[in-house]
């Protein structure tokens, strides 16, 4: 997309999404791998335990600035469950999709909501929903359901449309 | 503070009674011509033509063919069982207006354009029982405009410069059957429960015992899609093949 | 034939029918004693007042009309459609409220609770009988008119603090909170206006003020920074949009009021109307020279004339300009509109020096 | 004085839909400020696991049904990008102008929520009243006022009516005159700039952190704009300019918001003249691979909409997240509110536009 203007309140950036996966891999060469990488996408699995540092070096080194969202999968019959994360380099103009596989019987993860205030509300509510608890957060607490519940509705093993 | 307030110099500057202005100006103009306000039971707005009301029904060309309840998201449609004169004991479907979020759906995907989507918007009632429409009380009389038609293009020929073949009548752009010869046993239950009459049986040729062996035929031109044969297959045997 | 004269006929009449009957039946003691003028003059009272509050609460409610038609086409849409021309609304108004049931919330200090509402009516409906309309149509010609008016006009904060802290609620503590500040920080400038007036008409009578200015000119051009810190203290007075802190308010739900339901409220609002019609006439009298006009119209009508007419002001001000916060509101009272009243003061002391009035 | 936890609770004037701020008072200032939502969640995510991909639209129109338009093409746009299917051109003309005129539908929208909290029932009239104009205009395209149900995946529903590009043009110049009166009515007016300047002060750096995105955003001087920096549709053909203020309070988003209109009229006007004709709607294939995965983002008029679907080999996505913007801004507010007086708190979250319906999902 060429070299556009400098935008007010960003960074020079210009690094594109294959610029990036590159980066990532060199630094993380057996946590992440790169599934696909194009001008302003980048796709990729990160191991569970190193995914703090994986998230810190992207916040510092290559600027990635806005979690767009933090969002759990629950795969039942496979017996884990991902953390979808994607987050977006405003500069780079790249957002990038990890995504980190937990074994569904010991669900936690690092929080990233220290290094993102965005990440807060959406983590939360990934607890409030699937049960994945995400350590180091401020308030883990549920969100969207009334308090006084203690089951995970959008768990695929959780039936929805009967009185609970 | 001071030096914010520099900083906003781009602003415009804030005058006391530009609104007080604006208004009496608007005040003067709303007195000349009558007010914007529509006095609803005596004067009604003007409604566009494809407006989305409650779905009406146009009974003599429904087939009965379920699409409606099988497409809409809040499951408001219900097939039920009415006696019509020409034809005897029939399905036709029943509308919750209750459920209803006049989505245009069953108008939409109804192969036969036999529901519509009517202007009407007064739909109260008294109680929940009234909102329940059977097919004779959701008939509305076929009006130009009320019809929705898919006109759409394959995507192998989106490229092609044709605009779309209308999903209701063209040929070839609609999902028909097959059925997996080795599970059919020849019941003819698809040919008894298929509402358009698109399967006829056929003669394959004769087994070990000399009684023939009976195949189901689909006929793509007039098969609607409806799935009622998938469904009602005993041995599951009923597959659609996508036109892609 | 001035309203006096008309009751004292009326009043004469009435008795003299109660005597004749009460004569006819034998009891001739008590029929003389009816006649006598003490009796009749004692009706002739009762009559004024009653024609007087009759007519004030009517010109209050037609107010109200007023503001829902004015407001209406101002926002581009029909007023009130109850009715001939919309005018049964206030009675419609009236009666539902008369009719919702009146709660009382929980521990909510009862007698405080129930003083409220009464002591605010109560004030204003005093205040309607020191209104004169015309030279001959008025309750009381009192000398000192003006002071008592202002004097029970200050008393409303004293009832909406009270009101607010007594119904048990965070929010209408805040809102009566708010009331007596945004009504004493704009008690000052208003008195400030009112004294310059005096200054120049020199005395607290109504009918005088309005008799200097039918001599001399109104005193809305020698005053008029007066006249405009008058009408700004006065919206501030009446609770009306851009200072609409203690009443309606985005953030404070009802503001002071959110707890009286039924016809409670109803009697609040209504004051809140006959606020607004005492300070629009005395709005008028103090500076738009009361009933003066040429006289091919009745002087009354060129009184009532006035007062609607300054009423659209405030409505139009009303539809057009947006609520002020707390902190704007005291800003604007004691930083703009003091230093204006003080110098209005001035000019009034130096006109009246040099004998100009 | 003691502090005062206050519950500006779920039914209050100022809170457009149902969600409660327990604001610490020490007298009129705030201390503190604890969003709580959540009042509204009807479990959307879960429910579009059981219905056919077509029927999810409709579903989608009643996330935000102020601008449903952009949901219900938020999620055509990820079903898409699942299915990597390549929209006709000329739906692709007809979803950018029914964007821009849904983005002014829902900045008027917003107008005249914050004219009534304001206090000024004028400016909510007014807003409304233009408003009117474009409800008329989707009503004659597809036959629905609020919820559209008129993106399909793969194209739009129906074709443009007859005098379509008459009418915009019509509604256009008609709503470019008076928006210098509704300005006027806002702007020039001196007792509005002193309730909206220097209130809710966000900055630049905080806000990108806290993953407030959109007007609110522009307004703290940050110029990203999805449609501008990741394009999709056709705003990358198009030229316009994307709007921010440097100053990041209420005023700032209150501008931004206020050019934002003026531009998307500039939008529908490239657009219109550029409509080619052709085809308008794809045959979407029936069923989606189990495991694939697609994602789309959008510029909604409250911020960045985020849609991830993974498919399930049959009619029926396995899971379809929703990144609602106003989630994340509210998320943000305590920044925005502590400091500042209780009356400013109306004038605060008028600014940041809230809708509740997406917030809970």
């Amino acid at each position: 997309m060429g070299k556009l203007a400098q935008r007010e309140g960003l960074g020079p950036g210009g690094k594109t999404g294959e610029v990036i996966a590159q980066t990532l891999v060199e630094k993380f060469p057996q946590d992440v791998k790169i599934t696909k990488a194009t001008q302003n996408r980048v796709f990729a699995t990160v191991n569970k335990p190193a995914w703090l540092n994986v998230a810190a070096f992207m916040k510092d080194a290559l600027d990635f600035d806005h979690v767009t969202a933090v969002s759990g999968v629950d795969w039942l019959e496979e017996k884990k469950m991902w953390v979808v994360y994607h987050i977006t380099s405003y500069a780079n103009r790249v957002t990038a999709e990890l995504i980190v596989e937990l074994p569904r019987d010991q669900l936690e993860i690092d929080s990233i909501s220290n290094l993102w205030g965005g990440a807060n509300w959406h983590e939360r509510e990934t607890y409030d929903m699937y049960g994945i608890v995400f350590l180091g957060h401020p308030r883990m607490e549920r969100i969207l359901t009334p308090d006084g519940t203690d089951y995970f509705p959008y768990r695929k093993d959780f039936v929805g449309g009967r009185r609970v | 503070m001071a030096e914010k307030k520099q900083k906003k110099g781009k602003r415009p500057r804030a005058i006391m009674w530009d609104p007080m202005v604006v208004v009496a100006r608007e005040t003067v103009r709303h007195t000349i011509h009558s007010p914007n306000t529509v006095l609803y039971p005596w004067e009604r707005l003007v409604i566009a033509d494809g407006f989305r009301g409650r779905p009406g029904l146009v009974l003599d060309k429904c087939i009965g063919c379920g699409i409606c309840k099988r497409i809409c998201p809040t499951t408001c449609i219900e097939m039920v069982e009415i006696e019509l004169p020409g034809k005897g004991k029939v399905d036709r479907p029943k509308l919750n207006l209750g459920r209803c979020m006049m989505c245009g759906y069953c108008a939409e995907y109804c192969p036969k354009n036999a529901m519509l989507v009517t202007p009407e918007y007064e739909l109260a009632a008294y109680s929940r029982k009234d909102l329940i429409y059977d097919p004779f009380k959701l008939q509305y009389e076929d009006r130009p405009g009320c019809e929705v038609d898919i006109i759409e293009v394959k995507i192998s020929e989106a490229k092609s410069g044709i605009i779309g073949t209308n999903i209701k009548t063209g040929e070839n752009i609609r999902d028909y059957p097959q059925a997996d010869d080795k599970k059919c046993i020849g019941c003819s239950k698809c040919e008894k429960v298929c509402p358009a009459g698109a399967v006829e049986m056929y003669e394959k040729g004769k087994n070990e015992k000399g009684k023939p062996i009976r195949r189901p035929k689909f006929d793509p031109a007039k098969c609607v899609s409806c799935e009622q044969c998938v469904d009602n297959c005993p041995k599951e045997c009923i597959s659609m093949v996508e036109v892609k | 034939m001035s309203l006096y004269s008309f009751a004292y006929g009326l009043a004469l009449w009435i008795c003299e029918v109660i005597a004749w009957v009460f004569n006819t039946i034998g009891a001739t003691g008590i029929g003389g004693w009816l006649v006598t003028p003490g009796v009749v003059e004692f009706l002739q009272i009762i009559i004024v007042a009653l024609i007087v509050f009759i007519v004030g609460f009517l010109v209050s409610i037609t107010f109200i009309w007023e503001e829902r038609k004015v407001l209406g086409r101002l926002m581009d849409r029909r007023g009130t459609q109850v009715g001939f021309l919309g005018l049964f609304q206030n009675f419609a108004d009236g009666l539902k409220a008369f009719i919702k049931e009146i709660i009382i919330p929980k521990d909510v200090d009862k007698w405080v609770y129930d003083a409220a509402p009464v002591i605010l009516i109560g004030i204003s409906c005093f205040m309607i009988g020191l209104i004169p309309w015309g030279p001959d149509f008025y309750l009381a010609n009192l000398t000192n008119g003006v002071l008592l008016v202002f004097a029970a006009f200050s008393i409303a904060p004293f009832a909406i603090l009270i009101g607010g802290w007594a119904s048990n609620n965070k929010y209408t503590v805040m809102g009566g909170m708010r009331a007596a500040g945004q009504l004493i920080s704009y008690e000052v400038p208003l008195l400030l206006s009112v004294a310059s007036v005096v200054v120049l008409s020199g005395s607290l009578n109504f009918l005088v003020i309005v008799q200097q200015q039918q001599d001399s000119v109104w005193y809305i051009f020698p005053l008029i920074i007066g006249f405009i810190v008058f009408i700004v203290a006065l919206i501030a007075e009446i609770e009306r949009i851009p200072f609409d802190l203690p009443e309606a308010e985005a953030e404070l739900v009802e503001g002071w009021m959110t707890e009286y339901g039924g016809m409670r409220f109803g009697l609040v609002m209504l004051a809140e109307y006959v606020r607004a019609y005492v300070a629009c006439s005395i709005a008028v009298l103090l500076f738009l020279g009361g009933w003066s006009g040429p006289s091919f119209i009745w002087p009354e009508v060129w009184f009532l004339l006035k007062v609607f007419l300054l009423f659209a002001f405030f409505i139009w001000v009303r539809g057009a300009l947006l609520r002020v916060t707390t902190k704007q509101i005291l800003g604007i009272g004691w930083k703009r509109l003091m230093p204006l009243a003080l110098v209005n003061l001035g000019i009034a002391i130096a006109l009246r020096m040099t004998g100009v009035f | 004085m003691a502090e005062m936890w206050l519950n500006m609770g779920p039914q209050h004037p100022f809170t457009h839909g149902l969600w409660n701020l327990r604001v610490k008072l020490d007298g009129e200032t705030i201390v503190d400020a604890d969003p709580i939502v959540g009042y509204l969640h009807r479990g959307w995510e879960k429910l579009a696991e059981n219905r056919m991909y077509p029927q999810i639209i409709p579903m989608a129109d009643r996330l935000c049904y102020g601008a449903s338009m952009s949901w219900e093409h938020l999620y055509c746009n990820t079903i898409e990008n699942m299915m990597e299917l390549e929209v006709p051109d000329r739906a692709k003309y007809i979803r950018t102008i029914v964007l821009e005129a849904q983005r002014i539908g829902s900045h008027l929208m917003w107008l005249a929520a914050l004219g009534t909290d304001l206090g000024s029932y004028t400016i909510f009239l007014y807003s409304v009243r233009e408003r009117e104009l474009f409800l008329d205009l989707m009503q004659n395209l597809c036959g629905a006022r609020m919820t559209y149900n008129y993106c399909r995946i793969g194209g739009v529903r129906n074709d443009v009516p007859a005098n379509f590009e008459r009418d915009f043009d019509r509604v256009l110049t008609h709503f470019l005159n008076r928006m210098n009166d509704l300005e006027s009515l806002m702007d020039r007016s001196s007792v509005f700039r002193l309730r909206m300047e220097d209130t809710g002060v966000i900055s630049g750096e905080q806000a990108r952190n806290l993953g407030v995105t959109g007007p609110n955003l522009r307004g703290s001087g940050v110029e990203y704009d999805v449609r501008k920096d990741d394009p999709y549709e056709v705003y990358g053909d198009l030229d316009f300019r994307t709007c921010f203020e440097k100053e990041g309070d209420s005023f700032a988003r209150y501008r931004v918001r206020m050019d934002e209109m003026r531009e998307s009229c500039n939008i529908i006007r490239q657009a219109i003249k550029r409509m080619p004709k052709g085809p308008y709607r794809l045959k979407p294939p029936r069923n989606a691979p189990k495991g694939k995965t697609g994602w789309a983002h959008v510029e909604d008029p409250r911020g960045e909409g985020f849609m991830y679907v993974i498919g399930n080999g049959d009619d029926h996505p396995y899971r379809l997240k929703v990144r609602s913007p106003i989630f994340v801004t509210v998320s943000a507010a305590p920044v925005m509110l502590i400091g500042y007086k209780i009356a400013d708190v109306p004038a605060i979250m008028g600014s940041v536009d809230m809708c509740l319906g997406e917030t809970d999902r």
